[in-house]
């Protein structure tokens, strides 16, 4: 047994010291990798793939459009969005101002929707729970329309309401931007919701009590602790929300705001002015990339992991009753307006062509429209094939945006903001941008399509919808790691597990909630999505939503409707199924527990 | 897929068709089609797309062409498209008896069906004798926003006629302002621009406006196969007529496209999309049905070079500084 | 005056087995008083204090804050301050962001906050950590900031669920005055949850001593020390042999108990413990006053030494008597005693205890 | 044999301060070994541990186990068992399974895992609660279950960072007691992290006492308790009264002090000192070191009384000494004495010892 000389003086110090660098022992290249998070090459092993994918299809294009904006006139076209004068300025502004607005509306709706839903238990609250993503499954098309059947000057309500009170013009109706916003809340909504409720069941509930102890009111703690400790998920809806927001398209269109990015690069591409469209892409994609750095500095200050010891348990217990009646109230009324969309579809579906004009509800009925779709033997065809489609791309977007929101948030490597960056442009860029980029790349062999061609192939309409949702899963995965202790991770891998294990059976089960969250949205985008898909689709694997546009465009609305409402149908189903997956058990405890 | 025809030769059978028409039309044409040429029975593959997708489409496919036929497209488009050469010169037998307006001198493009563009109102909130009778009176103040217009700078129809009402009033162009002043008074005239034909529709149906200026062939299919209430005017100094086209994308399987437009240009057939499909030939045909019979087409005299130089331009200055001002 | 008051409040958990985590307690806490829950690891302490700060509903029974019911009223409105066991510290603030929350909802003036902030980490030894993110601070380090933060705010009852488990002895002892001194000051009344029996001995007005959900005896330290009310408060305070010896003789407060080595004593045992003679009484000796001496003293208990270890202060042996083994704690043992030496045992007699099993 | 050695190992962070957390550590750990880390509250115990485990890489130096560097080898091939400061529980699995889970990896089968865990659990006092959740579990009942997590995988390495802090003084005891024993069987190298420094000294074959991410003496218990290296030591471990005394006379192995009173003493002290007839001596001598006697006591020092405190075994006494306050533990106090009394100390000579500042 040696002593080791106490004192930590000079004359102690040991001769290691004198050599800083000793001879690395070779380690075996395998040892290197099975070195796991350890190794310094791991991260880049883990990210190398993907960062090659987004290279290729989302950042290499994205330079392409750029120097397509300024390859002809310049700079020049930047110019006029610094002019006052020119639509470029307004429709920037406008934009700007719809995407923040709906960042706000939505947080808030959602939010509160997860709050009722994750903290009460009342009846009706799983139903609830099954239907609160049907407005984002709504077809982009069908449901814009639902809304100004709803909605809009001739809508129902408003219509309704001008019968039932008498007046002279419809009472309450939405147009232009406060149009375009009801749809964004509608539609966007449930980016919030998802991650703030997979983040209020992951947080620590011992730190809402501390607050609670020290004097701070519900509305208090709501504001100083919950709220700021759901940081990582709010940060990763409003990021979602604002770029889609940003890049929306039908529901501008529908309200007649032109004056927006997207239809003024709609409109440039009309023009056949191609460097003007790169340049408002460009733009919107410089925008994009401003927000998402904004908002990771404003992240990044904190953290939000609790730093509690042990496993604190949601044990909060409300007796107050008149609380769980508001809550009902409250929820019936979100169930009603969540469902009205869906039911002005199913409307449409069921009424005779032309028998709904000026009536408030349409006058004739039949099920003509089902009976179309279902005598149809191919009539099947595009629900089977988006299914098949957007299934394969959400398992991608899974493997890949777990890993990738793992190798973010946990591990220290050059680019990793780059790599952040990289996988939301994706999201802010149009579809019709995506698509474009990735039938040049694929059209032909070439270095990043690994000498495939794709085009015209089944497999590039999952890689389009798995490069365009990838961002949903790997912002809400990223969102719920932010909350997870490290040291869980460590612990198992201190019981031996490898990094793949000790991922696998901790981290990821932990991540779960949040990796569900944003499956679930890549799946339902997957089987609306429609401006990358009718770019390059093949008539095998045609679409449900340009089936429906197809409908649409040739008028047959009752069709196209019909169409709809399976595919609400279907979402409901998904989620449903889900939510049993997603120990419905746990989730139906805890909101007890509260309630108890 | 009609992903490896690329060399054209090798397997010349396949015919991949990007089509803006109907799907039923498409449909029907395409079953007539392989009735009479068996050997394509299954060979033939349509994708249904809006004209400007099969521009983008095609564009961006340029290094490994998908289609073999681009089937519906507006002039400016298809003018556009053998611009940057994309489409392939073809000399079809029905190309001779076709007036030389409505194709290209290079056989890049053909013309297809004429789209009269003319003024549609609702039928129950208007009697014909109500209706406006022609482009002038639409700037009426009694038309105040009762007008619907399709949203203008992203339709190619809507482009053709607000273009025409520039020109109409500068025959060389040059002077845009007095069409300028009547989008003015039109715009100020108009209650919402609608986002697609479909809420145009929904709109006039509902009664939301009750005129608009529309082409007249969907008004026909929209009052008799959708039973919406729609009526047309023919304005009284003309209506301009589009041209919408078809061509042989290059690249493609020029053999198989070849015969496909010489299809359907097939008399028959014309006359059948004609009774069933209100359409229009850009050429004669003998068996006309009675409604294209009766039809007093006046064509507006449109001089659609001068629109191809300036329609950009107007249609910008228009979005950006006459729509919603009044 | 009393100012707390659990009236037999018991709290059954729906997945917590048959037994109830807190069961029939009934606790009066004067105003001011420092109030010490003692008992071992899941015997309901923290779920008790977890009730007075109204984090819990109480299955049964009643708290009152002074006359008032409070059983059910909000967390937010019992101006309890709370060190949570797991220190639960907002991780999204700094050290001092921390400290000031409660100060802030108080709507204590800016400077004012900033004095009583930087007051308040100099009395937990973390001066010049307030800028400090909690991830960075080390575990005792962030006990430190939960108990900051909860005196800084000077409430009307301090709760305190093992305030000072991570700390050293030396800060701990420090940090201990210094909760003392500012309850003293305030005069705060306290609840106090700790394992460290010292420092509840050190600390206390009173203490409860707790086993299984159940309260065993309320009294002060020396009251609890010295005179038990069961085997358990004897044992688990401190350590103690409690040794079941046949009664000789029964009197009001002396019990006669016959030694294995045949001698007979007279243990003092409390009013109305209800032994006779021919019984067997509990009787409660605690190692310190048990003395050693050779094995050939008359009066001594045989024994043989099983296990040796040194503390520091004193020295620990387990001496075997007859089969039983008897803890003594000798601050001067002769050198060399070891392992299987014989040696006698001297019993403290007037600091022998009867206790009820 | 050498197990772990730790060769000037430092570890900076990056938001840390100017301070390294850990600062040229250099310890050798023997195969079987009990070392102990013990330090005050953020002095770079939990640092240490993690590099040993492999979660920090030392921002220089190196670590070994026996022969091999594993400085940067992954934590799971280090096959060490670690109880985390914050137990790190995985709250997505029961009691059983969260103990289950290094068995599983070590693809034990199921019967034999089942039985090893109950056995655990057992060991722990957790018998029955294998099928509870995680968040269903008191304080220090999770605190158990962390120590038989890594004490179940029976790893060559056990790295306990204070494994017991939440556990009642019975409780500690028992598995203190528990851990020694399994430790021993297997033959574990164990180091261990505790602020409870009667635990050090009961458990461990070496300590290491630690100060501001600095070793400041390495040895066993009683060398560290009698011989403390520096002033730290000495009042670091247990309590200690370090007096400053002017030296009269110094030779090799003594060095000979004046007293307050004026007495002189030749107090032991260690080789190579350095000090001079002239110079100041740092003498340490603990309370319980220090006898009560009558103030009138010629050979004791005078002093007042300031503070009296009772804790159980001993009763603490702060004497005023000319000024200077004099820890004081006696076993026996004379009854009656209170604040303000008038006492004499008498210091037991050959328990003095000089320490370095
Ligand atoms: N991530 C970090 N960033 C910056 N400083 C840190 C970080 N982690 C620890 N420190 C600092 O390093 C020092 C040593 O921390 P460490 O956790 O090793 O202390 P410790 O000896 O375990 O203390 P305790 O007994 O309180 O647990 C502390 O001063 C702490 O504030
Ligand atoms: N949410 C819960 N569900 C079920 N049982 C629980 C729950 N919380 C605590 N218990 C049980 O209730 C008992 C009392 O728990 P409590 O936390 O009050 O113990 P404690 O005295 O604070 O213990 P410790 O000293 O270990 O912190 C324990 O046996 C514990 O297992
Ligand atoms: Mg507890
Ligand atoms: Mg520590």
């Amino acid at each position: 047994m040696t002593t080791i000389p106490a004192t930590p003086g000079p004359a102690t110090t040991a001769p290691a010291t004198t050599d800083p660098t000793p001879p690395a022992p070779r380690r075996r290249l395998a040892d290197r990798f099975a070195g796991g998070t350890g190794s310094r090459w791991f991260p880049y092993v883990l990210v190398f793939p993907l960062a090659l994918v987004l290279f290729g299809y989302v950042v290499q294009p994205m330079f392409a459009t750029f120097a397509e904006s300024v390859g002809v006139d310049g700079w020049e076209n930047y110019g006029t969005f610094l002019t006052g004068d020119g639509v470029a300025r307004s429709a920037l502004v406008t934009s700007l101002v719809i995407s923040a607005a709906s960042v706000v509306l939505c947080g808030i709706v959602g939010v509160a929707m997860a709050f009722l839903l994750k903290r009460f238990s009342f009846p009706g609250r799983r139903l609830i729970e099954a239907i609160i993503l049907v407005p984002a499954a709504l077809p982009p098309l069908i449901g814009a329309i639902s809304f100004q059947l709803l909605y809009s000057e001739t809508g129902i309500l408003p219509r309704g309401l001008q019968h039932l009170f008498g007046t002279a013009e419809p009472v309450l109706p939405f147009s232009g931007i406060a149009g375009v916003l009801v749809v964004h809340t509608f539609t966007m909504y449930p980016f919030f919701y998802l991650s703030a409720s997979a983040a209020l069941g992951g947080m620590d509930p011992s730190v809402e009590e501390a607050a609670y102890n020290l004097g701070a009111g519900r509305i208090r703690v709501w504001r100083t602790v919950l709220l700021p400790m759901l940081t990582p998920a709010l940060v990763s809806a409003s990021l979602l929300v604002f770029m889609t927001s940003l890049a929306s398209y039908t529901a501008p269109l529908l309200f007649g705001v032109d004056q927006t990015m997207t239809m003024q690069i709609y409109i440039n591409r009309t023009n056949g002015d191609l460097p003007m469209a790169s340049t408002y892409a460009s733009v919107l994609g410089v925008v994009s990339i401003l927000f998402l750095l904004g908002m990771r500095w404003y992240e990044g200050r904190r953290s939000y992991r609790s730093q509690s010891k042990g496993v604190a348990a949601h044990r909060r217990e409300v007796t107050n009753p008149l609380g769980r009646w508001l809550a009902l109230v409250a929820s019936l009324l979100a169930t009603a307006v969540l469902l009205a969309p869906v039911a002005t579809i199913a409307l449409v579906a069921f009424s005779q062509d032309g028998s709904w004009t000026t009536e408030v509800v349409p006058a004739a009925y039949t099920t003509k429209n089902f009976v179309t779709i279902f005598s149809d033997p191919d009539a099947f065809e595009p629900i089977l094939n988006s299914l098949q489609m957007s299934l394969i791309a959400t398992v991608g977007c899974v493997v890949f945006g777990v890993l990738v929101a793992y190798a973010v948030r946990r591990l220290n490597f050059r680019g990793r903001g780059l790599l952040d960056v990289a996988v939301m442009l994706a999201w802010a860029l149009p579809g019709t941008v995506v698509a474009i980029n990735l039938i040049s790349a694929f059209s032909t062999g070439n270095a990043f399509s690994l000498g495939q061609v794709l085009i015209g192939t089944f497999w590039i309409m999952p890689l389009a919808y798995f490069v365009r949702f990838l961002p949903l899963v790997f912002r809400s995965s990223s969102a719920t790691l932010a909350q997870i202790d490290p040291s869980l991770e460590e612990a198992a891998r201190n019981l031996g597990a490898s990094w793949w294990r000790a991922f696998g059976t901790v981290t990821l089960r932990l991540m779960l909630p949040g990796v569900l969250a944003g499956a679930l949205l890549a799946f339902v985008h997957g089987v609306g999505e429609f401006v990358a898909s009718v770019l390059i689709y093949t008539s095998e694997t045609a679409p449900i939503s340009v089936e429906i546009n197809n409908r649409m465009y040739s008028f047959e609305i009752g069709t196209a409707a019909a169409y709809g409402m399976l595919q609400v149908i279907l979402i409901f189903v998904v989620m449903v199924v889900s939510g049993r997956l997603e120990s419905g058990r746990r989730s139906t405890r805890e909101a007890a527990q509260w309630t108890a | 897929g009609g992903g490896d025809d690329a060399g054209g030769s090798a397997s010349a059978e396949k015919l991949t068709i990007y089509t803006a028409r109907d799907k039923k039309v498409a449909t029907y044409v395409v079953d007539q089609f392989t009735a009479k040429y068996p050997e394509y029975k299954g060979k033939v593959e349509i994708l249904n797309l809006g004209a400007q997708e099969i521009l983008e489409r095609v564009r961006a496919e340029k290094a490994n062409p998908q289609a073999d036929v681009w089937w519906g497209g507006t002039q400016q488009g298809l003018a556009a498209a053998a611009t940057e050469d994309l489409l392939a010169p073809i000399q079809p037998a029905f190309a001779a008896k076709m007036d030389p307006k409505y194709k290209d001198p290079e056989g890049r493009w053909f013309g297809e069906i004429l789209l009269p563009e003319v003024i549609m109102y609702n039928n129950k909130a208007l009697t014909p004798e109500q209706a406006p009778k022609d482009w002038d009176d639409l700037i009426k103040p009694e038309w105040k926003d009762k007008i619907i217009i399709r949203d203008v700078a992203a339709s190619g129809t809507m482009r053709s006629i607000y273009a025409s009402m520039i020109q109409r009033l500068s025959p060389d162009g040059s002077n845009p302002e007095p069409g300028y002043e009547w989008l003015r008074k039109l715009d100020a005239n108009t209650g919402s621009y609608t986002a697609n034909p479909t809420d145009l529709y929904l709109k006039m149906s509902r009664q939301q406006g009750v005129v608009s200026a529309w082409n007249l062939q969907d008004i026909l299919l929209q009052a008799n196969q959708a039973n919406m209430p729609f009526g047309y005017v023919m304005p009284a100094s003309g209506a301009p007529v589009l041209i919408d086209g078809l061509a042989a994308v290059k690249g493609g399987n020029t053999t198989g496209a070849q015969k496909f437009l010489e299809f359907l240009f097939d008399d028959k057939l014309r006359a059948d999309l004609a009774k069933d499909y209100f359409q229009i030939p850009a050429v004669d045909i003998a068996e006309k049905p009675e409604w294209l019979a009766q039809l007093q087409l006046k064509p507006m005299d449109v001089d659609w070079d001068v629109v191809g130089k300036h329609e950009t331009e107007w249609i910008n200055h228009w979005n950006s500084q006459i729509k919603n001002k009044g | 005056m009393i100012d707390v008051t659990l009236e037999s409040v018991s709290k059954r958990f729906a997945r917590g087995g048959d037994a109830a985590a807190v069961d029939q307690v009934d606790i009066s806490i004067a105003a001011g008083e420092f109030f010490t829950l003692l008992g071992p690891s899941g015997c309901g302490k923290t779920t008790t204090l977890r009730m007075v700060a109204g984090f819990y509903f109480p299955t049964s029974g009643r708290i009152r804050f002074g006359a008032e019911d409070v059983t059910h009223r909000p967390p937010n409105k019992r101006d309890t301050g709370m060190v949570f066991q797991n220190y639960a510290l907002f991780p999204h603030m700094t050290v001092a962001q921390n400290v000031a929350y409660g100060l802030k909802i108080r709507k204590v003036g800016r400077a004012e906050s900033k004095r009583r902030v930087e007051e308040a980490l100099g009395q937990v030894h973390l001066a010049g950590y307030g800028h400090r993110r909690i991830d960075e601070l080390s575990g005792g380090q962030q006990q430190r900031v939960a108990l900051a933060r909860a005196l800084v705010i000077r409430p009307r009852t301090l709760l305190l669920d093992e305030p000072l488990s991570n700390l050293d002895a030396k800060l701990r002892e420090e940090t201990r005055l210094e909760i003392r001194r500012i309850q003293r000051e305030a005069g705060t009344t306290s609840i106090y949850v700790t394992h460290d029996q010292a420092e509840a001995m050190a600390m206390s007005d009173r203490i409860a001593v707790m086993q299984a959900g159940r309260v065993q005896q309320i009294g002060a330290p020396q009251e609890i020390y010295h005179r038990p009310a069961t085997s358990f408060v004897a044992r688990f305070i401190g350590r103690s042999n409690v040794l079941s010896l046949p009664v000789v003789a029964a009197a009001e407060e002396t019990v006669t108990v016959r030694l294995p080595g045949g001698a007979e004593v007279a243990a003092p045992a409390p009013a109305g413990h209800g032994l006779r003679e021919g019984g067997t009484a509990l009787v409660s000796v605690r190692p310190e006053h048990i003395g050693l001496t050779s094995a050939t003293d008359p009066d001594a208990l045989p024994g043989q030494v099983t296990d040796v270890e040194f503390t520091g202060m004193a020295t620990n042996l387990v001496v075997d008597v007859a089969g039983e083994p008897v803890q003594v704690a000798a601050i001067d043992v002769p050198a060399g005693v070891a392992v299987g030496d014989q040696v006698g045992l001297r019993l403290v007699r007037d600091r022998m205890w009867v206790v009820r099993p």
